[in-house]
């Protein structure tokens, strides 16, 4: 076939040339292409030679370092910024489906407004208008004005939104969402501030630990950051002279990080604390550590009956005295708490005793060991510290009681996030003005009057500060890498904007733009790693490296116990009486969806889960014998009845569970939140009640009773396994440990 | 009429002394169809009015037929428009019931050749009449399996990315590939089979040219391409034939092997064993001949064809179909029993799952089918000479090799050495593409018979005027006289 | 026949692999792997190129899962390749890469019959890509259509841009240049990849001595390029 | 002399046997007689000299010729596009075997057939002798003779029992006439070849739904394209906007040199020479001569200042930054310094 061979063609072909093996073959012409030659190419795009741009991840609020691939302005590839100290080039399941927060076809592609709220009838408006309604409702409101954001805001748009309520004297905004919240970031920071004085973020290096204690915590699947603790692991796993690491998971159902474990100790659930807290005693009644050690244990524990907390917990004492043999014994021990751990009522007593053990151990402030993280490296970077719960049910309270004229609600969905006892919906009924600046419709933004669809964070500018960051503050810079996709604007412009036109607020943010800014943040950081001076080059230099981060990382400092407290433990207290409600629920956020806001990203959605291989579902794990006396298999529908509510899914038998157990994930169940997202499995958080712990600061989660029905209905669990080859296969017996 | 009135000189058997011989001689006459011979115009309407008296309800039955092929055509364009998602095939299944109707189509195609070319070549003389009617199932049975070879494929539309020719793609089919030996086998094996068929027609399409008229007569004029029965043109023909029986059986051995082999050269668990070519060759001929005692029947019954088929036909096919029987089972069993004694991992659970498994029941149906009933019912002359129930037999015959190759194909498939990739495999638009298939073999086979005599007059009259009575002592028996 | 330059390995420590699903969900992004439907999944026709395998062994309370991620082992003797009639699916002798040619294939689904690992994944539907997903499209990677089988190429597209690149800056292709994108991501450094000819290279200093390294299905005789390093144990003093 | 044609039908073999002796004995030709029967009745039987036919020689050609087509396919074309697969070797053995016996069975048959047409003359078109009735069981003996015979012959035919006479003018007996066979062939075995190479060359083409040619990603040239977003920097370093100092230089590495020197001899040696010096093959054509650049006043620039005369020109220089990544043309700035 005499095909005239064009100038054109050797062009594609040349650019082509990494694809030639997989299209090789035959090539028909592909005369539909529009080809657009440039005649003056812009910077950084000749054809076929890709940019990359350095930027943060926001699907967590760790802050890893990303580079995007950009080739035509378009945006084909995220991958870990090798020089970011967080995640040193590597990436989680979440930071690679980034693009699909990007490429979204259910964003809004423009500002809308809702005459009705929850009517799903959105009329689009141009952004003048919109913003214009925004400004006539934040003037007449006055100091009446709640933001409520989430963690993974910008820090920026955090320290402008806080500027704003301080000039109008408004209440500071709120940072709740059901990540931090679930995994317990405030109260973990608070038992920081009342053990070592200092209100930060715990972190644990692992790469040199001999002996791991984890107590319930998925430090690999949906820990405070799955990639750097993954990077711990490789580095734990393979030690210099081929020592490898001990690991000890103490969870009643499997995570990931239980099945890399050595040892799975399934406990009950909700006696973590209490069993750290028995090492403490062996330890300190056998002497198994030095003697300063020991009675440090001495002095940080009350007398606590092991034999009792052995039956409580369900592990036998002799294993209790295993483990704290193993722990006391070893030179690098590191004791994990986890989400679990915080979800309890007594969360506050039991992550003390874990990181009592940590104080006993003496690994604090080593190579690996326990470490707070730094602080800010500059009062200029801010960084959205998750409120209490309490905090978060006194904002509802102003909101029911009609004392909030305006709410924003920025990047935050508590619809979703929260159980309905707490009651956000009722209290929106009652506040005036609603505006969301949601980029796809999710459930909060459903009752919203008004939605100013802000940037995606591959869109908008902005800069994170990393936390926990393990052994240096970190800055994290976000930059646009492509044009915005929709019709779309800056929420941070957008607050400027208004508040020009209010006077009390006119001072106070005076900046022409975010860019402005964010450029007079990085100034104050001063030169970093990346070296420079003056504004200009820091600026450059600060999108160009993708953050700032110190030259030399400092000596990381050791945390002492500010006061000698004694950590009193009492056994949790369940809802739901054990004869009524004869389960345990167990709930953790889904390894891809996390905790829901990954729901809009088919790659997750359409990813099997590790542990059951099911994807696009919400299913409920019960333990086979369980199953078998409730009478259901795979697939069949049981009904979870909490004292607070009901859910009705699919089982999946699921053998690495306790029996008296029922676990279910996370993520799913959005009644709006794009098409991907919606009328897809349950969302398990209205099994939970609005109690919180002790101390208020974190929802208490995991001290729930349940019951199952069957309900006699089916449906095909999306299982990407084969279970009869895997349960009855015959290549366990064989396969290598 | 009695022999002795026959006025064409022709046509007189040897006179016979005494009533004795006589009464021998009808019996037979009635046993033998090439005892029992008649005028040649007689035959010639016999063989050919069936053509013309086509009953209204034979044309219901096309309708019908040609609906549900219709169904299929329909069905096969949504499948190229959307994809082979439609059909039920999965990972680690990837061939279904398509793969699973090549085979059986291929194997009942295998009777027809053998019939007419192994039979041939034994001189064994009882073939005559019917082996027309089992190439024409050949014809039509490897129609219905290069089809479903084409809806097998994902992108059929370049299923000519197969043939072997100078193209744009600079590119040649890969030979190292089983499914290239298998196109050209069955290319060969098609090829042969029609030509083979339209050389034994020559001489019937000249007899029907000279007795019909309109579009018929000019229709056999042209395909019967001048036959005038000439000396020269006898020889050539008999030469032909000859060597078309002799090329075409190993050529017919080959194909199922061959078509064996697609499964035989993988490392699929359960599929790589070097007994499968004899194994398929027998299952295919034990289908087949089934199939082609089942056509006898029905044409029989519904061409009023008794005089030309008999007993002596169905008893000899019968018999046939026993021994088969035997020997599939002999192949079936070899074939089990060594990877169950190697205890295989893969074949244990192939076997449990045969056993007690889900597929028990069709598997001991298939059994049932294949070997028990045969062996149990056909040892017996009453049944064998029982059209019905010879009919029953072999229907379930077709049920349990069906069943086989659904084994082997879908069913095996499902189990692999990683027990995480495993899969079950529910057919979907493939069923209604079967039946569409089953619907087209018959429809063409009835249109077939509408314009083509089934009945190879020439052979049965050449049968006839060299088949003889010789009296030996107190008996006649028949006594065949062949011209070098 | 052209003489093997480079032998592109890849090492799975599974003793490290977590199971985070971080490779899959690379996978997907740098080689346009469609997401099926949850219907297709029920109906196993789940589409990842890489996928973890998850195998459990021993009784409740002692139960242990072992993770054991499965992509494309590039046969050496790959019996996918042979079983091809239409050349679609090749072996590149120069680098001993399992090569799938997309638009030779005709989709007679032999090679995925034939791969005892079943990596090779039939497209059974058009992949629809919503706008604008589609933008996020890599270029160097075709976008399989109906009726054709894809597989893990061990990110080929990578390896092309890289030695182009080295030719250009006129070296030798380095260690450190080709990464697959699964390999990139691996957070826990599970996945390592490099060419085995090469005696610097990462694998070949893993696999000189390690005794814990095996090749999946060794018996069959196909010699992959893809390694496994078996799980460790260590003991704690009592 | 005219010839006549004489066709007699017969009731049995014997008679005809007799007829065909007395017609010899008339002196009627042994070829001029032909026998015609609705069964194959041989040779001996009419007392005749036994066909000589030559089927099975051309049966053999035919397996040669299919034999040879198949060592073409197996042993040829590979080496036309040599691929590997799966080990195996290029030729693989008993593969070519089995395709060597299907394609030498094939040109059997198909020669079988060929030759039996051409043999005999099929088709045979246009009018011959014959009567229908031959195929009722009736033997017809045709006798072609000269005006002389043709009542002896007659006579003959009837005293020996022919119930049924057939003269007439002898027309030529049909012999064989390639050209028309050749069309009559060429109708049923060319034209479908030549249709499917119009397809398989697509000079015709079906269009598919699902074809690959139309790929969903946007090809590197392809439009719309997007611009990068304002302001943005990507790791290669920033774009120059006015106002920003060029910054992040690329560390004067080994291979930052080596790049650099091949870059700068591909896009800069024409003008300013391959050492710099400013006497590049075209200098002589531009006034004032490109500049030196291992002169102080090039060498006593700054990074930036040369950095941006190679992405903004500078009057006769053209801008490069259509031929160079900014980390490419760092990479030439930090060769123009080693040039001294």
């Amino acid at each position: 076939m005499a095909r005239e061979f064009t100038r054109r063609d050797f062009l594609k072909l040349g650019a082509m040339g990494a694809a030639t093996a997989v299209m090789a073959g035959c090539q028909p012409p592909r005369p539909w292409i529009t080809l657009e030659p440039y005649v003056r190419p812009p910077e950084q795009q000749l054809a076929g030679v890709a940019t990359w741009f350095a930027s943060t991840c926001r699907q967590c609020p760790a802050g890893c370092g990303i580079l995007v691939r950009i080739m035509n302005g378009r945006a084909l590839k995220i991958e870990g910024n090798p020089d970011h100290p967080l995640n040193q080039g590597k990436l989680c399941a979440r930071g690679q489906a980034g693009l699909q927060v990007l490429y979204n076809p259910d964003r809004l592609t423009g500002p809308v407004q809702q005459s009705q709220r929850g009517s799903r009838t959105y009329e689009p408006l141009a952004w003048e208008a919109g913003i214009n309604t925004l400004y006539e409702k934040l003037a007449a409101a006055g100091g009446r004005v709640a933001v409520w954001t989430n963690s993974t805001v910008s820090g920026h748009l955090f320290d402008l939104f806080q500027r704003f309520s301080a000039a109008v004297g408004g209440p500071s905004p709120l940072v709740y969402d059901l990540y931090t919240g679930f995994n317990g970031y405030r109260l973990l920071a608070d038992v920081s501030q009342e053990l070592f004085g200092r209100a930060a973020l715990p972190t644990y290096s692992l790469s040199h630990a001999d002996v791991i204690l984890s107590f319930g915590a998925d430090f690999l699947g949906t820990g405070l950051s799955a990639v750097r603790y993954g990077r711990e692991f490789g580095g734990f796993r393979s030690q210099p002279l081929g020592k490898r690491g001990y690991l000890v998971q103490l969870e009643p159902r499997m995570s990931i990080s239980a099945a890399v474990a050595d040892h799975w100790v399934p406990l009950r659930p909700g006696t973590e604390g209490l069993v750290a807290g028995a090492l403490v005693q062996i330890i300190a009644e056998e002497e198994l550590a030095s003697a300063d050690r020991a009675a440090l244990a001495q002095s940080l524990i009350g007398g606590l009956d092991v034999g009792s907390i052995a039956a409580a917990s369900d592990v036998p004492a002799e294993e209790l005295l295993h483990l704290a043999h193993a722990f006391a014994s070893a030179s690098q021990a590191v004791a994990l708490p986890g989400a679990a751990l915080t979800g309890t009522d007594a969360g506050a007593e039991a992550l003390a005793a874990v990181q009592a053990l940590n104080l006993i151990a003496g690994t604090a402030g080593e190579a690996s060991g326990l470490t707070l993280s730094p602080p800010s490296p500059s009062e200029a970077v801010l960084s959205p510290e998750p409120a209490a719960f309490s905090d978060m049910q006194a904002l509802i309270e102003q909101m029911r009681a009609g004392q909030v004229q305006v709410l924003l609600v920025h990047g935050a969905n508590p619809a979703y996030d929260l159980p309905e006892q707490v009651g956000f919906l009722d209290a929106v009924a009652n506040v005036p003005f609603v505006a969301s600046f949601a980029p796809i419709v999710d459930e909060t933004a459903l009752w919203a009057d008004l939605i100013l669809p802000d940037r995606t964070y591959l869109e908008g500018w902005g800069y994170a500060l990393v936390s926990p960051s393990f052994d240096q503050p970190a800055v994290s810079g976000q930059q646009p890498v492509v044009t915005p996709v929709f019709d779309s604007r800056s929420t941070a412009d957008i607050l400027l904007t208004v508040a020009r036109g209010i006077p009390a607020a006119a001072q106070a943010l005076p900046w022409p733009h975010e860019v402005a800014f964010l450029q007079e943040t990085v100034e104050q950081l001063g030169p970093g790693a990346a070296g420079g001076s003056g504004i200009d080059v820091l600026w450059t230099r600060f999108q160009q490296e993708g953050g700032w981060w110190p030259a030399s990382p400092p000596e990381p400092e050791a945390p002492s116990l500010a006061s000698a407290p004694t950590i009193q433990l009492q056994s949790p207290s369940f809802r739901g009486g054990e004869e009524e409600y004869p389960y345990h629920l167990y709930l953790y956020p889904s390894g891809l969806l996390s905790d829901g806001r990954g729901a809009s990203q088919p790659w997750l959605q359409g990813s099997p889960d590790p542990m059951t291989t099911v994807s696009w579902q919400t299913w409920v794990e019960l333990h086979p014998e369980t199953a078998e006396e409730l009478g259901v298999h795979d697939g069949d529908i049981v009904q979870v009845t909490s004292p607070e509510g009901e859910l009705e899914a699919p089982v999946c038998v699921y053998p690495a569970i306790r029996p008296d157990t029922v676990a279910i994930p996370l993520g799913q169940g959005h009644t709006d939140y794009g098409r991907y997202a919606r009328d897809r499995g349950r969302n398990p958080m209205q099994l939970v009640g609005a109690q919180a712990d002790a101390t208020g600061s974190s929802l208490a989660w995991s001290t729930l009773r349940v019951k199952i029905r069957p309900t006699g209905e089916k449906v095909a669990l999306a299982l990407f396994e084969n279970k009869v080859g895997v349960t009855e296969g015959f290549l366990n017996a064989e396969f290598p440990h | 009429m009695s022999v002795n009135e026959v006025e064409h000189p022709v046509w007189r058997r040897p006179l016979l002394e005494g009533e004795d011989l006589a009464e021998q001689a009808e019996h037979l006459k009635r046993r033998h169809l090439l005892l029992d011979p008649k005028f040649p115009w007689e035959m010639n309407d016999d063989a050919l009015k069936p053509m013309y008296r086509t009953s209204p309800s034979f044309w219901v039955i096309v309708v019908a037929l040609s609906g549900l092929v219709m169904m299929g055509a329909i069905t096969w364009f949504r499948q190229i428009y959307w994809g082979l998602g439609i059909t039920g095939l999965n990972r680690p299944i990837y061939w279904g019931l398509f793969l699973v109707n090549t085979v059986y189509f291929i194997g009942i195609g295998h009777a027809g050749t053998f019939i007419s070319a192994a039979l041939r070549v034994l001189k064994i003389e009882w073939r005559r009449p019917i082996s027309r009617a089992a190439e024409t199932i050949t014809l039509f049975g490897l129609t219905a399996a290069g089809l479903s070879i084409l809806m097998h494929l994902g992108r059929v539309w370049k299923f000519y990315w197969l043939l072997p020719y100078p193209n744009q793609r600079q590119l040649w089919p890969n030979f190292h590939s089983p499914l290239m030996w298998d196109f050209m086998a069955i290319l060969t094996y098609l090829t042969g089979s029609t030509l083979f068929i339209y050389l034994g027609l020559l001489p019937d399409l000249a007899m029907a040219r000279d007795h019909t008229v309109g579009w018929r007569y000019r229709l056999y004029s042209i395909l019967s391409l001048g036959w005038r029965g000439t000396e020269k043109e006898w020889a050539y023909h008999k030469t032909a034939l000859d060597i078309f029986s002799y090329v075409i059986i190993p050529v017919m051995f080959s194909v199922h092997t061959i078509v064996s082999w697609d499964f035989a050269m993988s490392i699929q668990p359960g599929w790589n064993s070097t007994i499968f070519g004899p194994y398929f060759i027998v299952g295919a001929l034990f289908s087949g001949v089934a199939a082609v005692i089942i056509v006898m029947a029905i044409i029989r019954k519904s061409m009023r064809l008794e005089y030309f088929l008999r007993h002596e036909h169905f008893d000899g096919m019968a018999k046939f179909l026993l021994i088969l029987s035997f020997t599939w089972a002999y192949f079936y069993f070899s074939d089990y029993i060594v990877p169950w004694y190697n205890g295989e991992p893969v074949m244990k659970v192939v076997f449990d799952v045969l056993r007690r498994g889900w597929a028990a029941p069709l598997w001991y149906l298939m059994l049932f089918c294949n070997l028990l009933l045969p062996v149990a019912t056909l040892w017996s002359r009453r049944v064998r000479s029982n059209t019905a129930a010879l009919v029953m037999v072999c229907i379930y015959i077709q049920i349990g090799m069906y069943l086989e190759r659904y084994f082997i194909v879908p069913v095996f498939l499902g189990y692999n050495e990683l027990p995480f990739s495993w899969g079950t495999y529910i057919p979907r638009a493939g069923v209604l593409l079967t039946i569409a298939s089953f619907a087209m073999i018959i429809l063409l086979y009835m249109l077939f018979s509408r314009v083509v005599p089934l009945i190879p007059v020439w052979e049965i009259l050449e049968g006839q005027i060299f088949q003889g009575l010789k009296r030996i002592g107190r008996a006649l028996l028949p006594a065949r006289s062949e011209p070098h | 026949m052209e003489q093997p330059e480079r032998k592109w390995t890849m090492i799975v420590d599974i003793d490290k692999c977590t199971g985070c699903a971080a490779c899959v969900v690379a996978c997907h992004a740098e080689n346009n792997v469609p997401i099926v439907t949850e219907q297709e999944v029920v109906r196993g026709r789940g589409q990842h190129w890489i996928r973890i395998e998850r195998y459990w062994s021993g009784e409740y309370p002692h139960v242990k899962a072992h993770f054991l991620p499965i992509l494309c082992q590039h046969c050496e003797n790959a019996p996918c390749e042979p079983v091809c009639p239409a050349y679609a699916t090749v072996h590149s002798p120069r680098e001993n890469l399992n090569l799938q040619i997309y638009n030779r294939c005709i989709g007679t689904r032999y090679c995925g019959n034939n791969c005892p690992y079943k990596v090779r994944f039939f497209n059974y539907f058009d992949p629809n890509f919503v706008e604008p997903q589609d933008q996020q499209l890599n270029p160097d990677v075709t976008v399989r259509s109906a009726g054709v089988m894809e597989k893990c190429t061990f990110c080929v597209q990578r390896i092309r841009r890289a030695e182009e690149k080295a030719l250009a800056e006129g070296h030798p292709l380095r260690e450190d240049e080709v990464v697959p994108a699964c390999v990139q991501t691996c957070p826990t450094g599970a996945l390592v990849f490099g060419d085995l000819y090469n005696p610097e290279s990462q694998v070949a200093k893993l696999l000189e001595p390690n005794n814990r390294k095996f090749r999946l299905l060794e018996h069959l005789g196909t010699l992959p390029s893809v390694y496994y390093l078996k799980g460790g144990t260590s003991r704690v003093s009592e | 002399m005219a010839n006549r044609s004489i066709l007699g039908l017969f009731h049995e073999a014997t008679s005809t046997a007799d007829t065909i002796d007395r017609l010899r004995d008339l002196g009627v030709a042994e070829e001029a007689i032909t026998v015609m029967s609705g069964v194959p009745y041989t040779p001996e039987i009419l007392g005749r000299r036994p066909v000589y036919e030559r089927l099975l020689p051309i049966a053999l050609l035919g397996a040669v010729g299919g034999f040879l087509a198949a060592l073409f396919l197996t042993v040829v074309t590979p080496h036309l596009y040599p691929i590997e697969v799966g080990g195996q070797p290029l030729i693989p053995g008993p593969p070519t075997i089995i395709i060597v016996f299907e394609f030498t069975m094939l040109g059997t048959l198909l020669a079988t057939f060929g030759g039996l047409l051409a043999e005999i003359a099929f088709p045979a078109v246009g009018r011959q002798d014959y009567d229908h009735r031959i195929t009722e069981g009736h033997i017809g003996v045709l006798a072609v003779v000269d005006e002389a015979l043709a009542d002896q012959v007659e006579g003959a035919l009837k005293e020996l029992g022919a119930h049924h006479l057939k003269i007439d003018e002898a027309h030529h007996v049909p012999g064989p006439r390639p050209w028309r066979r050749l069309a009559f062939v060429g109708a049923f075995a060319v034209v479908p070849t030549v249709i499917g190479l119009l397809f398989a060359y697509s000079v015709l083409v079906i269009p598919l739904p699902n074809q690959m040619v139309n790929q969903p990603s946007i090809a590197f040239d392809q439009g719309p394209r997007l611009a990068a977003p304002a302001e943005a920097v990507p790791i290669q370093g920033p774009v120059l906007i006015d106002g920003l100092p060029a910054s992040a230089p690329v560390p004067a590495t080994a291979d930052s040199l080596q790049r650099g020197s091949i870059l700068f001899s591909i896009n800069c040696a024409m003008c300013h020479g391959q050492d710099g010096g400013g006497r590049g093959n075209l200098s002589g054509y531009f006034n004032p001569p490109p500049a030196d650049l291992t002169s102080e006043r090039v060498q006593g620039l700054t990074d930036q200042q040369i950095f941006l005369v190679l992405t903004q020109g500078r009057g006769l220089m053209p801008s490069v930054a259509e031929n160079l990544l900014p980390v490419e043309r760092w990479d030439v700035v930090n060769h123009v310094r080693t040039l001294r």
